[in-house]
């Protein structure tokens, strides 16, 4: 394991350190936790929360900034944060209207921010909660626990953080958030692992001629091994997947995500959008708009994922809003 | 059967085996997981014996609400709040009582293994920590007295039925057959707290 | 080498396709160039253009936006681009007032944007050049061609692109550049080479137990390679090698960049962002403004770069300019 | 002795040497440079051939001005403008000459090392391209014909005196002291080119 760091056990300290330090004039640590806040509420606003693990930065901390979220809390590398960290970050962003809590589908965190919104609740904060779940690899049935989420949180992040900055209710909020998360589907893949550092040792082996289809961001193997193809092959595969399992179709309109998962160098995720952009033309979808970059990565892992969202006119104004978020200026 | 001095013997064991099996349970979590549950349970029993060491008590169930607690604020991820509510029902299940005896312990551990169930709207067969805490309490209630190296045994066997099952509960469930074949991590760090509860009872 | 791409020999092509695609409604590529420039030039300005390898995405295409670059032009990977192309790169963006290139030091550039240079003036441009040189692991004298040129050129880039746009003439926006240049120093380092798509093997070795200090940007060795230690050690030695060839005393005031070369997760980089302003705050150096990502990379290298720039008022200013750079809004 | 015909026949070989080497002289750019001198140079002669079999020349002189604009205009790095200068140089220098014999070629030679000392601020044992052409140069000079193995002979010995040398031009002078003990890349690529030149003179 060949990392910057220090003790590997403190490395959320020391991230956490380094990353207010960073952003003084926008952040602050809400003191004796690992919650980072806007300096500044936006007067009476509808307060937005999410979080999760670390090691999959810019997220969280990256998207907390006015037309976006109020606070992020931190946890420890791939770790859901516990309830009573989630819960000062409600106290610390709550103005009396309420608080939305953005959570991906994992068990762990979706227990955590309940039981945070369970403390929340017993104090008279009302907390609603949304479940992001975009990824595809994963099926959504009966029998599991769902599909995960993945890099399409950050679009529930913008259309949530924009409507609420409009000043709407807790409910038109959560409604909002609810129907990106009705339209978004993702899909990721990587090249290699990635290593906790903590734990030392790469989460998985790949030989130098294979690939895994459908991880998670989490360091987890995915749901397909395969022999590596080409950027073109790749992205189709991933691209209609999405397609099919979204049900788009011509005429459509989204708004693209290509995330890279961590150490994949810019160049590989413009040659993707590049193929990306072939297919959905060649199916007659528009794009409204393409983010390509690092937006929820899995420690260094080598890979990237593909992010889909269908668009109507209420969703595109939302995207249009300001943002002033780190990672995600707009 | 269970004192302040015991629970505290409990915790120090059992935080004794998550340090000394962090790596175990950390790679169990690396086959079928994401390579956190052995660190997640070191760091949180270390917690629970350094706030035991800190605090007194008046009686078992506040000693064991603290535990709850910190397990809680400390452990993270999906075990985190299982085995806060585990020890929470636990605590709340001996609360007022003088002593805490068999079948109290029964009441605690199926409250415990209730609410875990509960918490994770999970159930027996899913490949999770409840294939452990489940069938103990099912034992647990039948036996006349509670024979510690039994216990251990059956706390085994119950993390090791985890081996072949096909999870449909936790991170485990993305993988679905590629998840048999493998301990569930729950269950192991579970096998190390019945083992520990064992050997304060022997 | 385990890269997403299709054939090695056409990356560029791929990559260029792919990044216009992304940025439409900013960029348009002049036609028959790899040259990237702003839709819409600001009226009169004087033309800002940069440029040099690929493989430091998101530099240099990134940063052309208004406020900072106007066009940039691409090269092969590591590999600077041609004088034709850099030539319609600076016709693309000349608006009578002339044209400043914004040049890193290393031989290749330096003369394909020279030749370049003289193809403009030979049709009655104005153009002239400003070379950054700030990285301090190469020594400047004599008998070398001088200091390389890093991530340093951001700030040159910003601070020119400000003052072009506030309306300066192109001897003051000249002057700009040069007063970065002249107080912008910094220094890297790289637990991992990287491999050139078209090369197909990494670039140099490195063991387990082993990191470079003193790497530049384009996959070399670097100027002393010594046995992996902490976060705080490295940030250590090579903030305070930066501080000492910077001649930074006690009440100075810089601007920092934690810049990643590639694969480095964020966490990484924020850990060091600690470290640095613990030192700068040990020598009571104030801390103006902090920018941590990646800005100017080396494919999929691990390691980062620090960056100091001692500011004043006139620089604070520049800095604080807007900048509509994909890679730099501010 | 340079006529259409054998400066095409030069181009051809020295592109088949450059496509056969591009690996090699990646390999040489890896070990004191940044990896790309064989991709750079496999691309330059690859369009110069390119180029030429697309066109029709009067004169010698054109022909060589359209290598230079495509070798400037296609290599890239520090070699593109270079070799760019050096064909340049040469196409000037045998400009409106019917013929190109052997002393036309020196004075060609003499004006191409020259142009690239001067665009690269450079000159004899900085261990660069200068080293091949300067010495092939005054060698070509001091004879009274050429001999084409002796030709390659010398420009081989230059190459390789490149080896032992510190550089203090182009990206190798990064390295200092280690540099030495590796032949530039540069001036490999152009061993490549007189190698080719004195087999189309042979
Ligand atoms: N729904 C659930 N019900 C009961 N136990 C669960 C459930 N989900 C996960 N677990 C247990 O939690 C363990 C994983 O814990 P840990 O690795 O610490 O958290 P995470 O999965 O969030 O990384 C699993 O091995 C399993 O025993
Ligand atoms: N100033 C210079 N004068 C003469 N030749 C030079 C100079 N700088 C570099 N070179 C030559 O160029 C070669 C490197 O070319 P190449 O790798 O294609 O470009 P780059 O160094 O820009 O990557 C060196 O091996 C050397 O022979
Ligand atoms: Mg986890
Ligand atoms: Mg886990
Ligand atoms: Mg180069
Ligand atoms: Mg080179």
């Amino acid at each position: 394991m060949k990392k910057i760091i220090n003790n590997p056990s403190n490395v959320i300290q020391d991230m956490v350190k380094g990353m207010t330090l960073a952003n003084e004039e926008q952040w602050l640590q809400v003191e004796g936790t690992n919650v980072i806040r806007r300096k500044e509420l936006s007067q009476g606003k509808v307060g937005l929360v999410s979080g999760g693990g670390s090691g999959h930065e810019p997220a969280h901390a990256g998207y907390v900034g006015k037309g976006m979220l109020d606070a992020a809390v931190v946890g420890e590398v791939f770790t859901s944060p516990t309830p009573d960290q989630i819960f000062e970050a409600i106290k610390a962003v709550d103005q009396g209207n309420g608080v939305l809590l953005i959570v991906k589908n994992y068990t762990g965190d979706v227990l955590n921010f309940e039981m945070a919104g369970e403390l929340a609740e017993a104090e008279g904060i009302r907390v609603e909660q949304v479940i992001v779940n975009d990824d595809i690899a994963v099926k959504d049935s009966d029998f599991t626990i769902g599909r995960r989420g993945i890099a399409g949180t950050i679009f529930v992040h913008k259309a949530a953080g924009a409507k609420a900055e409009q000043g709407a209710s807790l409910d038109e909020v959560k409604a909002a958030a609810e129907k990106i998360i009705e339209q978004v589907r993702s899909m990721g893949m990587a090249l290699t692992p990635c290593t906790v550092p903590d734990a030392g040792k790469p989460s998985f082996h790949l030989d130098e001629d294979e690939m895994e289809l459908g991880i998670g961001i989490h360091g987890e193997a995915g749901t397909e091994r395969k022999k590596i193809a080409s950027a073109k092959e790749i992205a189709d595969e991933l691209t209609s997947n999405i397609i099919e399992d979204a049900g788009l179709t011509a005429g459509d309109e989204v708004a693209v995500i290509i995330n890279g998962m961590g150490s994949t160098p810019e160049m590989e995720l413009f040659i993707v959008n590049g193929h990306v952009n072939d297919m959905l033309k060649e199916k007659q979808i528009s794009i409204h708009r393409t983010y390509v970059g690092e937006y929820m990565t899995s420690l260094e892992m080598a890979g990237f994922s593909i992010t889909l969202l269908k668009v109507d006119e209420e969703i595109k104004e939302l995207l249009a809003e300001p943002s002033e978020a780190v990672a995600f200026k707009a | 059967m269970l004192t302040i001095q015991s629970v505290q013997d409990w915790m120090v064991k059992a935080n004794e085996y998550m340090q000394e099996n962090k790596a175990y349970l950390t790679e169990l979590d690396q086959a079928i997981g994401d390579s956190d549950h052995g660190i997640n349970m070191s760091r949180g029993f270390q917690e629970v014996v350094k706030k035991l060491e800190q605090s007194s008590y008046d009686d078992v169930s506040a000693m064991l609400k603290d535990v709850a607690m910190t397990l809680m604020s400390k452990v993270g991820g999906a075990s985190g709040p299982l085995y806060g509510t585990a020890f929470l029902k636990l605590s709340m299940a001996v609360k007022g009582k003088e002593t805490v005896d068999k079948d109290d312990i029964a009441a605690g551990l199926d409250a415990a293994a209730q609410g875990v169930q509960q918490r994770g709207k999970s159930t027996t067969g899913e490949k999770t920590m409840v294939d452990v805490w489940a069938p103990i309490v099912t034992w647990w209630k039948e036996q006349d007295e509670i024979d510690a190296a039994d216990l251990e045994k059956k706390a085994k066997e119950a993390m090791e039925s985890t081996k072949p099952m096909k999870a449909t509960k936790g991170r485990a469930s993305y993988l679905k057959e590629k998840s048999v074949g493998h301990i569930d991590p729950g269950a192991a760090s579970s096998y190390y707290i019945f083992k520990s509860l064992a050997e304060i009872l022997a």
